[in-house]
Parts: structure tokens; C-alpha cells; sequence
């Protein structure tokens, strides 16, 4: 990984040891999470399927709000994009190996994020915020009219995942398919760690910080905004196609405003620009939603505002940047 | 802590001794979100059928258990429905208010030995995808073939139809046009409209321009029927004397008190009013008030909840408890018996509910609310949809 | 030729509904700089008090309306003095995760206290009946909502570039320090421009409703149109919100005439050409 | 020698308003240029033509003999033109080391890598450890920038432009906001600089420009009034008028 040149001077250097560290303690936490969740709530498995398949999207939110600071309401699409070409390749063209629908998944969510940055990226502030909307909404249009291709509003049904490796099969207890997202989300989360030291992650955190700063020394901010667009949707993309697997059904929601808001609330909530933030929060998000529709099906929306509300208040920065910032501030001490 | 451990080892005692199972229905339906009153609707029918039958079936207690799927999300309803069978061991699931929802926990039922009981969703296509599927609701090409005979009665020879641009409005709109057309009438333009429209002037204006005679409509029940009947008044087609024909989505009960004036006088064909005149109605239009809290809420997805539960009900006395999806399912086929909508029988091929269609028009009653006066009925209607699509 | 003209007034009419909604959103915005997503709960508040003073205390309309619009700032003054004051001068994303937080609420606590059913301002007998225009007839309830929008918008625009308060708003904004400086309290103006944003919002949600009823889900149903209108307009641009209104209100109608099936294609794809073309706004200030 | 910076009769207005009016001057490597004027005279004006973020109405500028025209600015900085900021745009949760290390990313092309971390690249680290030693910024190497002081600030944008291996840089008021105890380390700095680049700094303060500059250029209302040796600059009769009488007054009538 890192060349140790003891007569160069990047050997006296200061080299922040704990970062690099950090990320396999990052990847061994996601990996004993994952068990835990599994031993804790054997039952809950297609939720916590879903939660994966929507941790994926608002990793991708992550990396072009948290990383490079461009809004978006609108990055559904890319997600309901990868959803739909998994969903399209297995049950219009016979493809049902799981892999090749994530990889089908992950295309898709590619083209819709070249398509959605190429739009977005022409407007900044609100009128980038309104033009994502505009994007998710002519993809859910789109999909709405294009209903042979799509089911419709009805969904599109007839998914079904031949088993993964030819041996373990897509039921009803959803290992398989828990046992699948957690190995992509381990992969994409190792790649997205790798992807935030490279160069390429640190000239996006610096078009974040000023983009003028960064024409200025004649790169092109443009250019490189549209390629993490590309990659966001790659990853958004593959959560689509682990949802259309594991739940064998893709519906108009997948590319919904509604669905693109959520994430960009779960990401805020979890604290941006970190990827452990977009995980936590989206984690929290969801089985909070879901422990508290369950216990008051009818009246849990007021509680879910109380607890967005709350997070403003309290931590700010988000559940994950808060705590990392009170971690410093306690190791300067 | 402690008390729970009490009651834990207090319910493995009784379960003990008297030998009885609680037998646990799941029932996904929208409890939140714009489409709360009608999942409202389902708890009140469900209630309404506890309360005046009982929550026990032999020895077995019923307990529902509910989740809540505020807008179509047919991912979120599969992984519901998975919790709902895997975590809490339901034996049946039961409420569905969308189609994709229901068609997405379809593939489900055969592994799982659940059968599914469907208490709206109204696309015909749903009960062909699994033979573990019953609906006690009603299709859209049900209560859309009347209309289409009503407008041919009427003597009315043009019609153009406006309908929200998704998948029950397309089947309204080929439901009536397709029986419309057989019957020698002519369909001058057919509209599609988004969803999320909310100004209907121009679509009126449309309607206006089209030379039709009577405009069939067709959108969601809610606040967007409210904007499209107040635009057919107010642009003058109700002056011009272009009739209005919809099915009763369009004049649902809770949405009476807000149409108001409105809606006076117009016709839909529908399979339930609460003003259904009969005993059996009366006893549930009580019990289900009663449940329901404010008395003009109550509305059709109830009616489909309560016959639901006679079903579940029935299933579990036909298989004394035990989870047997193919034998319950069997057993309810060719059941018939007194709704309060009228004469109901599950049709054994396809499972889903022959019952009767009525033509109604919206009256003002004595006490000044309003209501669905029935005036006509299409006696023992099985669900055409299945039949055209065959 | 008379189509034209009929749809003509009906874009009219959906403009200005949306102008009276939106301009107070616009407000917030542009002087404010606070992403208020729940300006439309706020719409909402309005429209169920003045149905619940108009429909059920039996009140006359106009007396409903002043008690409506002047019920729902009371209602806003202190979630402006808890929670709006934490986040000016925050980070977009804040503003939006407090303020959907906000919305949440409301619709829970609206779904709680007056149902899930629709629910309907009575309108006085002036307003409910329709009124021939020679060509067409329209409901006097639209050429109301016309007119309420030529009004609040030549009030508003009096206020702020005509009177003192304006003056100060205006510096406020421009460099809150160097106005406090001044002695411009700016807490006091922010506090009252908020009233001002609520009160219209409340204000529109009323006149609108007949067009926009009035249920829990309002908050959230129609909140992306209003940020449309006032990207489209320019925040805090009264003029170019107006416009934006007028120019949308058109193309919407236009779209939903013509084309229905399209009708949300067209609406978008018109909305990304005008903000690719105008960025900030048809009027916005650079 | 031969020039590596040219302008040529390089002309802008706004409406009516000449705000460059055929400016041309050429600048040899291993030039200290001083680009002085009073308020309004369009110096920024001048910058931004040079830069590429306005568009010129005529004239040329070239690099190393390469005409720019029809250029945008990323691409006039990948030619060799880099400026600094009068007041610093810097990343401001970077590190000055992070800064350094991208800029020379940028310089070698490799921005765009999606792999491999800093750590795994001991010659980018050199580099940028061998920048922060010339100007003296090794002790705040590893904090924020957003915690350093801006004295330091103003010796990062310095080596911040270094780091992109200009051909010609563009200084804007390379001291402007620094308090005096530090402006001799920023006078070091540039002194200090390579010896074969061409620098034109854009300055108001005069002290600043006769220990630094071989030669000044004074801008008044769009025009070059005077280029020459600075020691020359306070005689001259225009330069006086411009800064002390009513010259803009004129500048309609031009």
C-alpha cells in the first residue's frame, strides 16, 4: 500500500498512521455490525436488506453533497435507474444471475448519474436544488409512461433471481440476499475509502471548498463533478440492483422525490462528508422509522419530525460528525 | 422488565392450559401519509367486525397486527410483508391498498403458506398472480362496465374520458371505452392526465373542445377529486349539460362533507354506499361509526376490510387453527353470504368477490349532510377484467 | 381563438395562486437566506383555522381570513423565536433537515387534530357563483385570487423598496453587523420579515385553497412547486416572482391543455431550460 | 531574450467605458514586473482579461510564443499562467502539505487518479515537503489552514502557484492584509523566487514595489502611462498627474 522510502524525506515525514488503520478498524465495525444486526434480528432480514440497498444511495448523496458539496433532491433517479435495469435485464432479457443484474444495476445508475450531472451541474444554490428535482421527476415520468418496458405504476414483477452462485437461493428469510448486500456494501465501502485519500477525493473535497480555488490552479471543476456524478451512480446503482434482488419487484417510489428528500435527510442526520456518517445515519433513519410506525402506525410522522428536529438542535453536525468532533476535542485536550 | 417476564410466563401458562393459539393477521395498509383515511377505513372495518363478532374463532384469539406503507412502495411492502410472516408469524396477511403493493408480496405467499386477503387494491390482474390470493374489494373494470351501459341507456352517443395517467385510471379508461365502444357508442379523445395535477381548467377546457356529450373520469380518491369536480362546475360543463360519469372513487363518503354543493347530482356506479339500505348494512355502518371516531370518514376500503375478515374468519375455522394457506384459501371459494354492500359470493376460479353495482347520485340528506343515493343495480357482477384479458 | 383566450385566464388565475403562496418563501429566501421547506405547513395552518373559523365557529369569511392569517403567525412566533433562530445563517442542509423536521410535525399534529379528510373555507356567496366574462365564465373565487395577488404584490413592494422598515430590512440583509452597527435591530427585523413570509403564507394558503384543498398531506404535496417558482423567480425578487408565476402558471396550463399526457414532461423540462438559461432566476440579483 | 509573456494591444470596454484600452507590453523570463495604477485604474480588469475570465474585444496575449485567445482559464493555467489571490482562496480543512500535493497532482496530471493515497507517492511528498521548506511553512505543514495565521495563508498562496511550475505568474497584492511584523517573511518569499519565471505583482504598496520590481508599469484609465525603471517612476509627469491631479476626469472623453 505505501512505499517506505526511508532515504526520501516523505519518510520524516509525519505520517497520520491512524487514518490508514482506521479504515480496516471502519470495514471490521461494518463487518461485526452486520453479524450483530443478524444475531440481534434473524426475523428483520428484508429490512435490513432495504437499509443496505438505501445506505448505498445516501453514500452515493454523500459523495457529491458531503464530498463536493453540490445539493441534491433528486438522487432517486440514480438509484431507481440501477433498480430498473436490474429489474429490466432479469425479467425482459433472462439475465437473473445476480451478479450480472448488480453490474446491470450499477450501469444504469451510471448513465442517469452522466444524465442528472449533466443538468445539475449547470445551475448552483437553489436553482441546482430545483433542476435535481426536475431531473427525478422526468425519470419517474418516464417510467411511468414507459410501462411495458417498466410495469408502470403497478411495478414491475416477474423478478427472479436465479440463486447466487447457483447454490444459495433468494427466499423468504433473506439470507441470501442479506448476506449478498452486506458483501457489496463491504466492497463499495472499501472502494469509497480508497476513492477519499485518492487524489481525485481530494480534489473534489477542494472544489467543495472553493471551486474558483480550484480552476484557478487549472483544473477543470466541471469535468471532475460529472465524473463523481458517474460514480455515484455506479454506487447508487448497485443498491438499486441489491433492492430489486432482494425484494424481486421495482415500483415508481424508487425514482420518487420523496425517496431522494429521505436521503439527503438520512445523510444530514448521519453528518456529511463522511462515509461512516451517511451509514449511521441512514441506519438510525430507517430503524427509527421503523420501530416507531410499528409501535403507532397511525401517528409516527410527528414523532419522526421530533427526532429531525432534535438532531438540528443537538447535533448539528450530524449524529457521526458530532461525535467525531467531540472525540477531537477531547483528544486535544 | 419484570413485569414483561410476568407476562411472558403468564401467556405461556394460559396458552398452557386452555390449549388455544393466537392466531396473528398481518394487514398492510396506508395508516399515515395523504392516504391515511383510507387505511383509517381498514382498522374501522376490522374493528367493526371484532367488535360485533368477537376476537376468537373457536379457542383461537385473533390479534392484528398492523403496518403501516404510507404510498405505493411495493420494495417496502415486500419487506413488510417478509417481517410480517417471518418475525411475527402471521397466518394471513390482509389489507393492501395498492396494486403494486399487493403484487409485490404475491411471489411470496406459496413459500410462506400465507394466504393473502385483499381489502382494496382493485387492478383485476392481481388475483391471477398466485392462487393464494382473495379479494373482497371490487376491480375497476367492475365498476367501470356499468357506466359505460348507463351512458349507452342514456342515449349518449360521444363520451371523452379523462383519467389520472397511472395504472387503475388506464384500466377505468379501457374498462369503459372497450364495453362503451361494443355497445356502439364513440369515444372522441381519451385523456391522460399526471397524477399531481392540480389546476383541471384546462383539462376542462379539453373536455369543452372535444364536442363530447358526457366526459367518464376517473382519479384517486382524495384532495385532487375535489379540484377536478369544482373546475367541471365552475368551467361551465355542467351548464353546458356535459354529463359527468366516474366510478365512486370519485364521490367516496369522506370526501362528501369538503365536495359539498358540488358534487350534488352526480352519478357513479360503485359496489358500496353507507347509505345502503339493508339491516345488515346499518348493523355495520354502526359498528364500524363507532370505531372509526368521526362518522363522516367512514368510506369504501371499510366494507372490503369488514368482508375481509369474515373471510379470515371463516378460513380459520375451516382449518381449526392450523397454518394451512391452500386449505383456508379452498375453503372460503364459493362462499357467499350478506354483505352490507348487498349479496356477495367469491367466484371459486378467480377469488374475487361477484357482488352487485350500483348507480348512485349524490343527495343532500335531511340532516343536510350527503350521500350516495343508490338508484340502480347491475345485479351479481363478476369482474370483468379478468375475462377481457383473457 | 376563444380557447385561447380561456386558457390564458386560467393560467392567470394558477399563477397568482401560486404568487400569493410563494412570494412569502421567496422572502425568506432571498432576504433571509433560509431554506424554509416548511413555508407550506405554514400555508396549510392558515387554511385549516380559517376553515375552522369560517366552517365550524360559523364567523364571516373576511373576519376567518384576518383571524386565519393573524392565527398562524401567533402559531409561528415561537417556532421563529426556538428553533428559526438557530439556523440563520447555518448551512443549507441544516435549514433543510430542521425545516422538514417542522413539516413533520405539523402534518402529524393537522392528521391528529382534524383528520385526514378534506377540508373546505366556505365562501361567501360573492365569491362562490361564476361570473361571465363575455367569453367564458370563471368562478369569482379566481378573479378574487387575481386580484389578492396584484395586491400583495404591489403591497409588498411598496414595503420594502418604500418604507423605512423596508430600509432596514434591506441592510439587514446586506450585512446584518454593519446594520446592528448602525442600530438596526436586526434580531427584531428578521423576527418581523418571518411574520410577514408566515402571515402571507397563511394568507395564500386561504385564497388558494379552493385550488390547493386543504389536508394534512399539503404541506409536503406542494412544496416542490413552490421552491420551483421561486428558483424560477429569483429569490427574495418580488417582480421576478410575479413573473415566474405568470411565465409557469402559462406553460403549466399551456402543457395540460395541449399535451395532458406530457403535461409533467413539459413543466420540467421548461423549468431546467429557464434555470439553465436564467441561474438565478428570471430576476434574480446576481 | 526572447519574451515568454506577451500582451498585445490587448482592449475591453463595458457599454461605452474603455476599461482597457490597447494595453501591450512583454515580459522575458526571470522579469520582476510591478503593475501599479490608482483606484479604478483596471488592473483587475487587465487580470481577468489575462486569465481568460473575461473576454478581451481585441488584442492577444501570449505564453511562450503561444497565442491564449479563445482559451479558458484552466487551460491558460496548464500553458504556464498562474496567479494568486488578493485575498486567499485556499481550502480552508486542507492541510498546506495537502495543498502543495495537490497542486503538483495537478501539475503532473494525475488529479483524476481514483486510487492510491498520498503516502504511496514519496516524490509528490518531496516535492511539496521541499516547497514548504523554501517558505518557510514546515511547523504549520499539518494543521487546517483555517487554523494558521494568515501571514502563513499568504506564503501558501504563494507556494501554492509554485507548486503548478508557472511560466508566468500573477501576484495580486501578494502582502494585502498582512500585518507588518510578518511582511518580511513574504518579502523573502519573493525574493526567493525562481529565478527563470517571469512575475508581474500587482501592488499599492510602493515600498514593496522598488525593493521588489526591476521594472514598473503604471495603469491609468485602461492605458499603460508609463513603463520603465522604478526609479524613474515618481518623476514622471503623467504618473504625478494620474495619482495626484484630476487625469480621470479625461476618461470619457477617450
Amino acid at each position: 500500500m505505501d512505499a517506505d522510502h526511508p532515504a526520501s524525506l516523505a519518510g520524516q515525514v509525519a505520517r497520520p498512521r491512524f487514518s490508514a488503520s482506521a479504515d480496516w478498524i471502519g470495514l471490521a465495525a461494518i463487518l461485526a455490525a452486520a453479524i450483530i444486526f443478524y444475531l440481534l434480528f434473524p426475523n428483520n432480514l428484508a429490512l435490513l436488506t432495504r437499509v443496505i440497498g438505501i445506505v448505498m444511495l445516501v453514500l452515493s448523496v454523500d459523495l457529491v453533497t458531503g464530498f463536493c458539496g453540490v445539493a441534491t433532491l433528486g438522487h432517486a433517479a440514480l438509484f431507481g435507474a440501477g433498480a430498473y435495469a436490474a429489474g429490466i435485464a432479469a425479467a425482459h432479457f433472462g439475465i437473473t444471475d445476480p451478479i450480472a443484474m448488480i453490474a446491470a444495476g450499477a450501469a444504469g445508475g451510471a448513465v442517469a448519474g452522466l444524465i442528472s450531472g449533466l443538468v445539475v451541474l449547470r445551475g448552483h444554490g437553489l436553482g441546482q436544488l430545483v433542476l435535481s428535482i426536475a431531473i427525478v421527476n422526468l425519470f419517474h415520468e418516464a417510467a411511468n409512461k414507459a410501462a411495458s418496458w417498466t410495469g408502470g405504476s403497478d411495478g414491475l414483477t416477474d423478478i427472479a433471481p436465479s440463486p447466487l452462485f447457483g447454490v444459495f437461493a433468494f427466499d423468504l428469510w433473506g439470507r441470501t440476499a442479506y448476506g449478498l448486500g452486506i458483501a457489496l456494501l463491504v466492497i463499495v465501502f472499501f472502494l469509497l475509502q480508497r476513492l477519499s485519500r485518492s487524489p481525485f477525493g481530494m480534489l473534489c473535497r477542494g472544489i467543495r471548498q472553493d471551486p474558483i480555488r480550484v480552476a484557478a490552479m487549472g483544473a477543470s471543476v466541471r469535468k471532475t463533478l460529472l465524473k463523481m456524478y458517474i460514480i455515484s451512480g455506479l454506487v447508487a446503482g448497485v443498491g438499486g440492483g441489491l433492492n430489486a434482488i432482494s425484494t424481486q419487484v421495482v415500483g415508481l417510489d424508487s425514482l420518487s422525490f420523496t425517496l431522494s428528500a429521505q436521503a439527503l435527510v438520512m445523510l444530514v442526520i448521519g453528518g456529511t462528508g463522511s462515509l461512516y456518517g451517511a451509514i449511521i445515519g441512514t441506519v438510525v433513519f430507517m430503524l427509527f422509522e421503523d420501530f416507531v410506525s410499528a409501535a403507532n402506525p397511525f401517528h409516527w410522522l410527528t414523532i419522526m419530525g421530533a427526532l429531525l428536529v432534535g438532531v438540528v438542535l443537538f447535533a448539528p453536525r450530524g449524529i457521526f460528525g458530532t461525535a467525531a468532533h467531540l472525540f477531537d476535542q477531547w483528544r486535544r485536550r | 422488565m419484570k413485569r414483561m417476564l410476568l407476562a411472558a410466563v403468564a401467556a405461556i401458562a394460559l396458552s398452557g392450559t386452555a390449549g388455544a393459539e393466537t392466531i396473528k393477521v398481518g394487514v398492510v395498509g396506508p395508516f399515515s401519509g395523504p392516504f391515511a383515511i383510507q387505511g383509517k377505513n381498514f382498522k374501522a372495518g376490522i374493528d367493526a367486525w371484532m367488535a360485533l363478532n368477537g376476537a376468537k374463532v373457536g379457542d383461537d384469539d385473533v390479534e392484528i397486527v398492523y403496518r403501516d406503507l404510507p404510498a405505493a412502495n411495493p420494495a417496502q411492502a415486500k419487506a413488510l410483508a417478509q417481517d410480517l410472516v417471518v418475525k411475527e408469524s402471521v397466518q394471513y396477511l390482509a389489507g393492501f391498498y395498492f396494486t403494486p403493493d399487493a403484487m409485490a408480496v404475491t411471489p411470496l405467499l406459496e413459500q410462506a403458506n400465507v394466504p393473502m386477503v385483499i381489502m382494496n387494491a382493485a387492478t383485476s390482474a392481481i388475483v391471477t398472480k398466485s392462487p393464494l390470493v382473495v379479494r373482497t374489494s371490487f376491480t375497476l373494470w367492475q365498476t367501470s362496465v356499468p357506466m359505460a351501459k348507463v351512458a349507452t341507456a342514456r342515449g349518449i352517443k360521444k363520451v371523452i374520458t379523462v383519467v389520472s395517467d397511472y395504472g387503475p385510471g388506464v384500466d377505468a379508461e379501457t374498462a369503459f371505452s372497450t364495453t362503451f365502444k361494443a355497445d356502439g357508442g364513440e369515444i372522441v379523445e381519451s385523456v391522460r392526465m399526471p397524477l399531481s395535477t392540480t389546476d383541471f381548467s384546462p383539462i376542462m377546457q379539453r373536455v369543452k373542445d372535444s364536442g363530447a356529450e358526457a366526459v367518464f373520469a376517473f382519479l384517486p380518491s382524495g384532495p385532487t377529486t375535489l379540484g377536478f369536480l369544482k373546475s367541471y362546475n365552475e368551467n361551465g360543463l355542467k351548464g353546458a349539460g356535459i354529463q359527468f360519469l366516474a366510478p365512486g372513487d370519485l364521490t367516496q363518503e369522506s370526501d362528501l362533507p369538503a365536495l359539498g354543493d358540488t358534487a350534488l347530482g352526480v352519478t357513479t356506479t360503485f359496489h358500496y354506499s353507507v347509505a345502503h339500505d339493508s339491516p345488515e348494512n346499518k348493523k355495520f355502518v354502526e359498528a364500524a361509526r363507532a370505531a372509526i371516531g368521526n362518522p363522516a370518514e367512514l368510506s369504501f376500503p371499510s366494507v372490503g376490510a369488514y368482508d375481509g375478515m369474515r373471510v379470515i374468519y371463516k378460513m380459520i375455522e375451516a382449518t381449526g387453527g392450523r397454518q394451512d394457506a391452500a386449505k383456508a384459501v379452498d375453503a372460503v371459494k364459493g362462499m357467499a353470504w350478506e354483505s352490507p354492500r348487498g349479496p356477495v359470493s367469491i367466484d371459486p376460479e378467480s377469488r374475487h368477490l361477484t357482488q352487485n353495482i350500483y348507480l348512485r347520485e349524490v343527495a343532500k340528506a335531511a340532516d343536510g349532510t350527503y350521500y350516495n343515493k343508490e338508484i340502480q343495480t347491475f345485479a351479481n357482477m363478476a369482474d370483468p377484467g379478468l375475462a377481457a384479458a383473457k | 381563438m376563444q380557447s385561447v383566450l380561456s386558457i390564458a385566464v386560467d393560467a392567470l388565475a394558477y399563477g397568482m395562486v401560486l404568487f400569493v403562496i410563494s412570494i412569502g418563501l421567496s422572502m425568506t429566501m432571498g432576504l433571509m437566506r433560509v431554506v424554509n421547506l416548511a413555508h407550506g405547513a405554514f400555508a396549510m395552518v392558515g387554511g385549516y383555522l380559517a376553515s375552522y373559523a369560517v366552517r365550524d365557529l360559523g364567523l364571516g369569511y373576511v373576519a376567518g381570513v384576518v383571524l386565519a392569517v393573524a392565527g398562524t403567525v401567533v402559531i409561528a412566533a415561537p417556532i421563529e423565536r426556538l428553533l428559526y433562530r438557530r439556523i440563520y445563517n447555518k448551512p443549507e442542509l441544516i435549514q433543510v433537515l430542521m425545516t422538514i423536521g417542522i413539516t413533520f410535525c405539523v402534518i402529524g399534529i393537522a392528521n391528529y387534530l382534524f383528520g385526514p379528510t378534506l377540508k373546505t373555507i366556505p365562501l361567501p356567496a360573492m365569491l362562490s357563483g361564476p361570473v361571465d366574462l363575455g367569453f367564458r365564465s370563471i368562478a369569482a373565487h379566481k378573479l378574487f385570487a387575481i386580484l389578492c395577488g396584484l395586491a400583495v404584490a404591489a403591497a409588498l413592494w411598496y414595503l420594502v423598496e418604500r418604507t423605512p422598515f423596508g430600509v432596514k430590512l434591506r441592510a439587514s440583509v446586506d450585512n446584518t453587523p454593519m446594520a446592528a452597527a448602525l442600530g438596526v435591530r436586526t434580531k427584531y427585523v428578521y423576527a418581523a420579515s418571518f411574520a410577514i413570509s408566515v402571515g402571507l403564507a397563511a394568507f395564500g394558503g386561504i385564497v388558494g385553497a379552493e385550488l390547493l384543498p386543504i389536508e394534512p398531506y399539503y404541506a409536503l404535496r406542494y412544496m416542490v412547486t413552490f421552491l420551483v417558482v421561486v428558483s424560477v423567480g429569483g429569490a427574495g425578487s418580488i417582480g421576478g416572482a410575479l413573473l415566474a408565476c405568470l411565465v409557469l402558471g402559462a406553460i403549466d396550463t399551456t402543457g395540460r391543455y395541449l399535451v395532458p399526457e406530457y403535461g409533467e414532461f413539459f413543466f420540467y423540462l421548461a423549468v431546467i431550460a429557464i434555470v439553465c438559461a436564467f441561474p438565478r432566476g428570471l430576476l434574480g440579483k446576481a | 531574450m526572447s519574451a515568454v509573456f506577451e500582451v498585445e494591444r490587448l482592449s475591453k470596454a463595458f457599454g461605452g467605458l474603455a476599461v482597457t484600452q490597447a494595453v501591450s507590453l512583454a515580459m522575458a523570463p526571470g522579469d520582476r514586473v510591478a503593475l501599479i495604477g490608482p483606484n479604478g485604474a483596471g488592473k483587475t480588469t487587465f487580470v481577468n482579461l489575462v486569465t481568460g475570465h473575461l473576454k478581451p474585444d481585441s488584442g492577444v496575449v501570449r505564453i511562450a510564443g503561444e497565442p491564449l485567445n479563445g482559451m479558458n482559464p484552466m487551460q491558460r493555467v496548464q500553458r504556464g499562467l498562474v496567479r494568486s489571490f488578493q485575498v486567499t482562496r485556499l481550502f480552508p480543512e486542507m492541510t498546506p502539505r495537502e495543498h502543495l500535493a495537490l497542486a503538483v497532482l495537478q501539475r503532473q496530471g494525475r488529479t483524476g487518479r481514483l486510487y492510491g493515497t498520498l503516502w504511496s507517492m514519496p516524490e509528490v511528498l518531496d516535492e511539496s515537503e521541499a516547497l514548504l521548506r523554501t517558505l518557510g511553512l514546515e511547523a504549520a505543514a499539518d494543521r487546517k489552514v483555517a487554523e494558521i495565521a494568515y501571514g502563513q495563508q499568504r506564503l501558501l498562496e504563494i507556494a501554492f502557484a509554485l507548486a503548478l511550475r508557472p511560466k508566468v505568474l500573477l501576484l495580486d497584492e501578494p502582502a494585502a492584509g498582512v500585518p507588518q511584523s510578518e511582511t518580511p517573511r513574504i518579502e523573502a518569499a519573493l525574493a526567493g523566487l525562481p529565478a527563470d519565471l517571469a512575475v508581474l505583482m500587482i501592488e499599492h504598496d510602493m515600498d514593496l514595489v522598488f525593493r521588489f520590481a526591476k521594472r514598473v508599469i503604471v495603469l491609468a484609465a485602461g492605458t499603460i502611462i508609463f513603463d520603465g525603471a522604478p526609479g524613474d517612476v515618481t518623476k514622471d509627469a503623467r504618473v504625478r498627474e494620474a495619482y495626484l491631479g484630476s487625469y480621470a476626469d479625461d476618461r470619457s472623453v477617450a
